[in-house]
């Protein structure tokens, strides 16, 4: 039954829609990197998606939490994941960055970079970059540290030893500070801060790591509604560079962002599409939306 | 009254019946002469010439001769030092009746002062014992018969041939009939005639009995060319073939035994390290005086003991409780005292119940005192369940062996289907959340540290079964507590019941192979390689929430 | 008649001032959304209401009874029923345990969970025999206010009640709210940041603002001067 | 100078060794006074200086230090392992210090500094070892202990004596275990293995400290008896059987110098003394109680002697000197440092003393380098004129030491 | 301040550190001029010795601090409650103890010119290899290091990697040090058993009993530890320091902005590992003998103690605990040599109770409670 499902993977794998075989892959990718790279792995989403899970299935103890799911996300995209609790959206997430093994079924990052191999620390060097839905930030730095830490640079122990802030590098910490609006408690601790500044700081240390890829699991609970307003704004600005995947249950959050949207239920896709479309859908007013 | 024998029962009924005899014969004075000669003769120093003059008794055909020989086996014959003249004692209170030896009249009532014992050594009561034993292979009763028998068959030799057989002839239990045989066969091993010896080897070859396989070896032993000291063809290949019967049969007796060894190990491993479960496991209070309350419960053992010396056997039934009550108290005050100001700093109270283990030490030392006290085995739990010669448990481990899993059975039933239990479990995961739900956490705290303070309390009361009562005592059992806890999954009770067990018969499987350190050795590497496959022990807590997040 | 009213409440954390001389009054019967921007002290003036935290100055009163120096669980006893912000599900017991943990506090020693809960909640039913720790967000969000109910308290502290939920789920716990408000006459204070919902839900509103009370007044009083000045940033 | 003589006791108050160390610090206490009574010493009196070593070898070390140069102390009377006395030794020979060793020890050792008042392996081991061969007619042999010093050096003499004595290798089974073991189930059925094949067996233990009640009570418990498999033991003395149920031991054997159970008159009024100054008449007498007896009066004497209390002086004064035996005759302190005493062998009683049922004619020298040993049977000590060499090479007539 | 042109730059706001390495400064210069150059240039002069014992014992002391900030970089900044770290200590003392054994010579009492005394009565006959290369006190050198550094890591790489933590890892810890006490007790193991190594001699070529080695040994140990000191304190004020302390505070989070947490926790358990090498190799000289009782879980337990009594997390506060606890320790045990236990018990009750952030914590309490008072002098 394992290696039978082992096997459908790897034919699955040799007949994905964006496969490239390495050896058709430009080696110039390499030198664009530039050279402070500290990828082993150079992304390449020329040939289409940049996040791309397929036939994904996870299950806890007999409890099917991702079933079959299929999900492609291109470069530069905005997507909303919504659909009820427990569909499996943090899950997910937890599967593309390495927290959660699949089951079976394949989790590639543009087109060679298969993600249920990786560490999480080699995904988020790659480029995800992940919010959780419960803030977690460093509790004893404060918010400065928190950003410092994220900064996108080698994160190797011998670097960290040596490295001291860059002019630019401090710069960058402030501007983000700005977005985030904590310019203020720059150097409280970071566990004073209230549920919703939490949440600041774990999107502002999300910019601090300038992913490719920024997944947010519900980045408003506890906010009011400007600030809501606020991150709209600043997902959306986000996007274009970055692809972003939101998970959100506000509705209202949702459409000022989306263009995309995707409803999971029960582990796999129910409906997908723009807002509007996704509005009318009856299933989904059903399991999820509600009159 | 008090014997020095090993075998109590055996000892009581010889008494018995001697005594209904002597008082039944009324044996007459008059033809006590030789008697007389013999008795001051076992007054001397040297134990071959005393040897000697017991075997002489021995042969003196008499009711009395026995039961001098009982006397000098019990330690109950002395001598006076005024005249000399021996006599059989009786402790009575704080004096000694005194009676001759002769005819068993009493004396008089003396002070110790006055007597001396006439000293015997280990070869001078094996005599004794062996002495009497052939007397009694014929006798009536038939577990006098069984224990002389047992008693012949650890050290026979040829002259009893005879007697054997003659008493294999009156024999009607079928059981003893078999021993009789082997008894026999033992002996007729060494016999001029080889059909002879070809019948006691096949005979033999049945048996598991130790000196069985040895007068097989015996049979098979080679000069230092290597080759057999024995001609006959058909004795050796028949010794061979019977050896390795009894080899492969011993074999499985020894897996059995390991195993059993092992579980034994394991039950005490799961005694010391159940109460650990609760207060490391379950609140998450890195105890390190958990040693000392186990120390706390033997020494209420001890106490309880002093307090009712005559009931040594009820002794232990009543430590149980007290020891709980005990322990527990001194928990629910450890509790109280300091632990409560601690929750939320985990590795804080490391360091303090350390400090209260090195108080509780000290208090021991201080108030009882350095040295070990002494813990009496009662009756019931000596000895051991004897299934054949090859194989045999000892009763203290089997008891313990199910007290631990008493204990644990009660244990699990209280925290899975109480309401207690209940409000333990919610105190530990979410100290605040359960107070906001009306839990009265610092009564559930106290209840909880004392139940398993008191486990740990009556784990000590069946440890000072096996160990040394000490200030040390609890030293020696804190870290394999921990560790059982560990390997089976912190806040699991099924974990530590299936780690203890593993890790004593591990231990016991590899012992033989490496030796006692060695094992114990490999165990903990065991232990840690074991730890990178499954980080969070055995049998790990599950579920999204437990990944730290 | 006021069922809660707290009287110049201070609280810290550390030397930090959070509430000051904080005036609260919660009349018996009344369904309050407690409003204003992250970190004005909402959460915590829940939880000094709870007892979770020793108020360092002021009183609190609770049905006629000063509930200063009582300890949580006493309180909980009174029939205050908490549903915390996050949840705090007991991660590693099952969803009856989590619902029985309610029923300790019972005044009436009652061993039975009340049939109500699951018709409220009937995905709590399902999953009756799962950790808690496993449900989703949302279904824990539901097994708190279960668990909350388990208790049948006389009045209900919900902090953010619908952060994290689906949108159906987030009407029908705006249903049940208002139903147990208004049949089941149990008090409701929730602390709530999003506008639709509270309108919907609440009857009265309090704005807070640095620890203060700022604004108060029956839910058809909140305007838009007042959501502009206190509630966006 | 100092207006009292200062008596360093170094012996563990705390840790493991408390359970057998903290007598011999009473015993010493006890024996301050009696001198204290007695006018004290060259008209000063005597002054104890106790510290606890904790049963941490360093700190033994530390201690010592401390005792000579801080506290400047004249002698100092402690250590019970070996492995604290060899953490002593480098720092009371530095310091030129005076140390009364009062256990039975493995031997191998001889210090200019150091007074061995407890027995040499020739002074119990191998005494044992001829009763049991020639009084029980013992054939095959197991040589138990804890795997340390004393037990492998003392088991290695065993070996080298038993084989030179004839018997077989087979017929040795040798086995260590750790410290504290308390799990003997495989051990002891091993042993009864090895027992019940028709040879007469013993077990010869050198088992250390708290690891032999579970021992013993295993024995019992899988029906060997004294008489089947008797046990001689080196290290189970009367103050340990005091904190034993004694039953299973009853009949096995001890090999020491000094039994509280021996009627002499000096015995009993040293117990009586002990007693008194206890306050307990529960409290037993032990063999190393009596080393420490013996070491303390001799020291008195050599002190009287040489009427100072300077090392040098001391030390050259000891040898030689007599004490009057606890079990009768004379204790001699010899050149090398170490006593003559007499052996004896008793069997476990019930009531937990031991009676003597063998015992030597006369008094055994005690050897500090054995004669067993490939290593060490050339060496001698001696330190008296001219040789003064703790470990003097017969053969070469060249003393090891630098 | 002037005083800070003699400290490096991360030290700067380190009031504790540089008090605490003045300190060290000056009480080894005094030690080295009154015990050392005066009775050299005066040789009746000796009015201001400080005795020996204080100074072998002093040395003990910097030794065990030493040990303490090693323990306190894993625990207190990376949240590795290491149970087991006497094992290194002691590893790196045996290192130490194997040089000293080969230095005796043929200076034994048997006279052996190779083979250490317990080796020829227990009639071995030549040298096991692992002790090859130990004559050479530049092998040993590197062995102190290597030693505990390849056991730290390999130890770590297993655990690490599989992602023990909390407890267990504590547990493992102890379970190594347990196994390894076990080991070395073994008289098979060559390594002396329960006696250890001990009757040393000399180190390269000094006489060990010599006041002046023993000044020399004591200031080695005062630099290593001021070394020590600073270079830890280089660490948690660079940003690995930092990324140390967010792994302990939230591992998940630091693995998901691109921290390879294992190699972290490796890298500062193996320098950890290392510290606590040379600690050992400098307690033995002084102390005289290495035995396995070192590697007793319990010295560890006691270890953890005297860094959480001086203040987890601040190396200073690792170093105070040290010298407080080892100095009532042997206070009590000469002051109360019976009831030293219940000093010593309540000490650490009573720490953990009232000193929650250990005696650093009260420090900078009190510190606050004047720069307040400061304060409100200045509004009044
Ligand atoms: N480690 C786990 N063990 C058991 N069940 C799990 C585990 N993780 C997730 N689940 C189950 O998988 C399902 C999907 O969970 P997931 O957290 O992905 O939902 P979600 O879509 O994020 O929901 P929400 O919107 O409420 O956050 C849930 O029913 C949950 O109970
Ligand atoms: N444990 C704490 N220690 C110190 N300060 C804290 C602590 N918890 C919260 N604070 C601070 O107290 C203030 C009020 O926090 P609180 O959680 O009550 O806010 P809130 O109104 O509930 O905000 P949100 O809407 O974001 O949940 C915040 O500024 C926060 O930084
Ligand atoms: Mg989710
Ligand atoms: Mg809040």
């Amino acid at each position: 039954m394992n290696s039978f499902s082992q096997m459908q993977d790897k034919v699955r794998d040799v007949l994905r829609r964006d496969r490239t075989f390495n050896h058709t892959i430009v080696e110039e990718n390499i030198f664009l990197q530039g050279t402070h790279s500290v990828h082993h792995n150079t992304l390449d989403a020329s040939h289409g998606p940049v996040l791309y899970l397929e036939d994904v299935s996870v299950s806890f103890d007999g409890f099917q939490a991702l079933n079959k799911l299929s999900l492609y996300i291109d470069d530069g995209e905005l997507r909303c994941i919504i659909g009820p609790n427990g569909a499996g959206k943090t899950t997910m997430m937890d599967v593309i960055t390495g927290k959660t093994r699949p089951d079976t079924g394949l989790v590639y990052f543009g087109q060679t970079m298969d993600l249920t191999q990786m560490a999480e620390h080699d995904i988020a060097i790659a480029g995800i970059g992940r919010k959780f839905q419960k803030p977690t930030i460093f509790p004893e730095h404060s918010v400065w540290e928190n950003l410092e830490l994220a900064m996108k640079t080698d994160k190797g122990v011998w670097h960290t030893l040596f490295t001291v802030l860059t002019s630019e590098q401090k710069d960058r910490i402030e501007e983000v500070m700005l977005i985030i609006g904590l310019q203020e408690l720059c150097y409280a601790r970071a566990d004073l801060l209230s549920h919703g500044q939490k949440q600041w700081l774990e999107i502002g240390m999300l910019l601090m790591q300038d992913p490719r890829v920024l997944l947010v699991d519900e980045p408003v609970a506890g906010m009011t509604h400007q600030e809501m307003d606020r991150t709209a704004e600043l997902l959306t600005s986000l996007a274009g560079k970055h692809s972003v995947v939101v998970v959100e249950h506000d509705m209202d959050f949702v459409r000022s962002i989306a263009s995309q949207v995707t409803v999971l239920h029960e582990g796999s896709v129910l409906a997908e599409g723009t807002m509007d479309e996704v509005q009318n859908n009856q299933k989904v007013i059903e399991v999820y939306l509600g009159e | 009254m008090k014997f020095i024998s090993q075998k109590n029962n055996l000892g009581l009924h010889l008494i018995y019946i001697i005594l209904c005899l002597i008082f039944a014969t009324n044996v007459s004075a008059e033809n006590n002469a030789d008697l007389e000669k013999l008795i001051p003769q076992l007054q001397v120093k040297n134990f071959k010439k005393k040897i000697a003059s017991v075997k002489q008794l021995a042969e003196i055909n008499k009711p009395q001769s026995i039961t001098i020989l009982e006397a000098l086996l019990d330690s109950r014959l002395y001598y006076q030092k005024a005249d000399k003249s021996v006599v059989i004692i009786q402790k009575k209170d704080h004096k000694y009746e005194i009676f001759s030896p002769l005819d068993n009249t009493k004396i008089g009532l003396v002070e110790k002062k006055t007597i001396k014992k006439i000293t015997t050594n280990n070869k001078l009561r094996k005599t004794i014992r062996t002495l009497l034993a052939q007397k009694k292979i014929s006798h009536t009763e038939l577990n006098i018969r069984q224990a002389a028998l047992k008693e012949i068959l650890t050290s026979s030799d040829a002259s009893l041939l005879p007697v054997l057989q003659q008493a294999k002839k009156n024999e009607s239990d079928e059981s003893q009939k078999d021993l009789l045989t082997l008894a026999i066969a033992l002996i007729e091993v060494d016999s001029k005639d080889n059909s002879i010896r070809l019948s006691a080897i096949k005979i033999l070859g049945n048996s598991v009995f130790p000196r069985a396989k040895g007068k097989l070896e015996q049979v098979l032993l080679t000069n230092d060319q290597g080759s057999f000291i024995e001609q006959d063809k058909d004795i050796i290949t028949a010794s061979q073939k019977a050896l390795k019967r009894i080899n492969s049969k011993l074999s499985l007796f020894s897996n059995l035994e390991t195993l059993f060894f092992g579980l034994s190990l394991g039950s005490v491993l799961l005694l010391a390290a159940i109460g650990l479960s609760i207060t490391f496991g379950v609140m998450g209070v890195i105890n390190m005086a958990h040693g000392e309350l186990i120390m706390l419960g033997a020494y209420t053992t001890y106490l309880v003991q002093q307090a009712m010396p005559n009931d040594i056997g009820l002794s232990l039934i009543v430590a149980i409780p007290a020891a709980f009550i005990v322990s527990g108290l001194f928990g629910i005050a450890i509790e109280r005292g300091v632990i409560r100001h601690l929750y939320g700093r985990p590795l804080e109270t490391l360091l303090a119940t350390f400090g209260i283990s090195l108080l509780l030490q000290q208090m021991v030392r201080t108030l009882i005192s350095a040295q070990n006290v002494p813990v009496i085995t009662p009756s019931w739990l000596s000895g051991s369940l004897v299934f054949n010669p090859a194989f045999a448990i000892t009763y203290n481990r089997i008891y313990i062996f199910f007290f631990a899993l008493m204990v644990f059975a009660l244990l699990m039933l209280i925290l899975k289907k109480t309401s207690l239990g209940l409000q333990v479990r919610a105190v530990a995961k979410n100290r605040s959340m359960a107070t906001a739900m009306g839990i009265k956490t610092q009564w559930v705290d106290s209840l909880t540290f004392g139940l398993g303070s008191g486990v740990a309390g009556v784990a000590g009361v069946a440890l000072s079964q096996l160990t040394n009562v000490g200030p040390n005592l609890g030293q020696a059992y804190i870290i394999d507590s921990f560790m059982v806890v560990v390997f089976g999954g912190v806040e699991n009770l099924w974990g530590t019941l299936v780690a203890a067990m593993t890790l004593g018969i591990t231990n016991k499987f590899l012992e033989p192979w490496v030796g006692a350190v060695m094992s114990k050795i490999i165990v903990l590497i065991f232990l840690i390689i074991f730890i990178q496959k499954r980080p969070n022990g055995l049998f790990p807590q599950k579920g999204r929430s437990s990944g730290g997040h | 008649m006021n069922i809660l009213s707290t009287k110049s409440l201070n609280q810290f954390y550390g030397e930090s001032h959070i509430l000051w001389d904080l005036d609260v009054e919660i009349k018996q019967g009344s369904c309050v959304c407690l409003m204003g921007r992250n970190g004005v002290g909402k959460t915590t003036l829940l939880k000094s209401i709870m007892g979770l935290l020793p108020v360092r100055s002021g009183e609190i009163i609770f049905d006629e009874q000063a509930l200063h120096n009582k300890s949580a669980s006493a309180r909980a006893q009174l029939g205050i029923g908490y549903v915390p912000q996050g949840r705090e599900i007991f991660s590693q017991l099952t969803v009856l345990e989590n619902l029985q943990t309610g029923l300790i506090a019972r005044k009436d020693k009652s061993k039975k969970l009340p049939e109500k809960i699951f018709e409220l909640f009937p995905v709590l039913k399902q999953m009756i025999k799962r950790r808690g720790g496993d449900l989703s967000g949302g279904q824990q969000q539901q097994l708190a206010i279960g668990r909350a109910l388990a208790l049948e308290p006389k009045i209900l502290l919900l902090d953010e009640p619908t952060e994290g939920i689906q949108p159906n789920v987030v009407q029908e716990i705006g249903d049940i709210i208002i139903k147990l408000n208004e049949e089941a006459n149990i008090t409701v204070v929730m602390v709530e940041q999003k506008l639709p919902f509270a309108r919907r839900v609440g009857k009265e509103f309090i704005i807070m603002e640095r620890g203060r009370t700022m604004a108060t007044g029956a839910m058809d009083t909140l305007n838009d001067d007042l959501v502009k000045k206190y509630l966006t940033v | 100078a100092a207006d009292t003589i200062k008596v360093g006791v170094l012996h563990s108050l705390s840790g493991t060794m408390a359970i057998s160390e903290t007598t011999l610090k009473d015993t010493v206490l006890m024996m301050i006074e009696e001198q204290n009574k007695k006018g004290g010493l060259l008209g000063k009196q005597l002054e104890a200086v106790v510290v606890d070593p904790a049963s941490n070898w360093p700190l033994f070390a530390e201690k010592t230090r401390e005792l000579i140069e801080k506290e400047k102390v004249d002698v100092i009377f402690g250590c019970w392992t070996s492995v604290s006395r060899k953490s002593v030794l480098p720092v009371i020979e530095e310091l030129n210090g005076l140390l009364f060793y009062p256990v039975q020890y493995e031997g191998e050792e001889s210090s200019k500094n150091v007074f061995y008042t407890g027995a040499a392996p020739n002074q119990q081991a191998i005494p044992a070892v001829d009763y049991l061969m020639n009084d029980l007619e013992v054939k095959r042999w197991v040589l138990a202990g804890t795997d340390y010093v004393y037990p492998r050096t003392t088991n290695k003499i065993l070996e080298a004596y038993l084989i030179a004595k004839g018997v077989k290798k087979e017929d040795i089974m040798i086995n260590y275990t750790p410290f504290g073991h308390s799990d003997w189930q495989s051990i002891v059925s091993d042993i009864k293995k090895f027992g019940s094949q028709g040879k007469k067996t013993a077990v010869v233990s050198t088992i250390n400290g708290d690891a032999n009640v579970p021992f013993y009570k295993e024995l019992g418990n899988q029906n060997i008896s004294s008489e089947d498999i008797p046990v001689i033991a080196f290290s189970v003395g009367e103050e340990e059987l005091s904190g034993i149920d004694t039953k299973p031991l009853v009949g096995h054997l001890a090999a020491w110098n000094y039994f509280m159970s021996v009627e002499n008159p000096e015995n009993e009024a040293f117990i009586k003394k002990w007693q008194a100054f206890i306050k307990s008449d529960k409290r037993v007498t032990n063999d190393p109680m009596e080393a420490t007896y013996i070491g303390f009066e001799m020291w008195a004497k050599a002190v009287a002697k040489a009427k100072s209390v300077e090392t040098d002086a001391v030390e050259q004064a000891m040898i030689g000197v007599e004490v009057a035996n606890l079990t009768g005759g004379m204790a001699v302190m010899n050149k090398n440092h170490h006593l003559s005493k007499p052996v004896l062998i008793g069997e476990i009683q019930d009531d937990g003393q031991i009676e003597t049922v063998w015992s030597t004619e006369s008094t055994v020298a005690g050897d500090a380098w054995s004669d067993f040993l490939p290593s060490s049977k050339d060496l001698i000590s001696d330190w008296t004129a001219p040789i003064k060499c703790g470990n003097y090479n017969t053969k070469t007539k060249k003393c090891l030491a630098k | 301040m002037i005083i800070n042109y003699f400290f490096p730059q991360f030290m700067h706001k380190d009031t504790g550190g540089k008090i605490l390495l003045s300190l060290l400064a000056l009480v080894t210069i005094m030690v080295i001029i009154f015990n050392f150059l005066i009775p050299l240039l005066l040789p009746e002069a000796s009015s201001w010795h400080m005795p020996t014992y204080m100074v072998t014992l002093l040395g003990k002391y910097l030794c065990l601090a030493l040990l303490a900030i090693a323990l306190d970089l894993v625990w207190g900044y990376c949240g590795i409650l290491s149970l087991g770290h006497a094992a290194f200590f002691a590893l790196g003392g045996y290192a130490m103890g194997m040089y000293l054994m080969r230095q005796i010579g043929d200076r034994g009492v048997y006279g052996d010119p190779v083979l250490p005394d317990f080796m020829v009565f227990l009639n071995w006959s030549e040298l096991p290899w692992y002790w090859y290369g130990f004559e050479s006190f530049a092998f040993t050198a590197l062995m102190i290091l290597l030693v505990p550094g390849l056991l730290a890591y390999v130890f770590g790489w297993m655990t690490f990697r599989s992602r023990v933590t909390g407890v267990y890892l504590s547990i493992m810890t102890q379970a190594l040090t347990y196994a390894l006490m076990l080991a070395f007790f073994r008289n098979e193991m060559g390594l002396g058993g329960n006696n250890g190594l001990t009757d040393f001699k000399d180190i390269l070529g000094f006489s060990l009993q010599s006041d002046s080695t023993r000044i020399v040994i004591f200031s080695l140990s005062a630099a290593a530890l001021a070394m020590g000191y600073i270079a830890s304190r280089f660490i948690v004020e660079s940003k690995l320091g930092k990324t140390v302390v967010a792994i302990r505070d939230a591992e998940l989070r630091t693995r998901f902005i691109g921290y390879k947490v294992e190699n972290f926790k490796l890298w500062i358990f193996v320098f950890s590992a290392m510290l606590a090498g040379v600690a050992g190799a400098l307690y033995v000289p002084q102390v005289g003998i290495i035995n396995p009782g070192e590697f007793s879980p319990l010295n560890s337990i006691e270890l953890a103690i005297w860094v959480a009594i001086g203040g987890r997390g601040t190396l200073f506060g690792a170093v105070i605990g040290a010298l407080i606890v080892n100095y009532a320790k042997t206070y009590f045990t000469g002051a109360l040599p019976e009831l030293w236990l219940f000093a010593l018990g309540t000490l650490f009750i009573v720490s953990t109770l009232y000193l929650p952030k250990g005696v650093v914590g009260l420090f900078e309490r009190f510190q606050n409670r004047t720069e307040n008072n400061k304060l409100e002098e200045k509004t009044a």
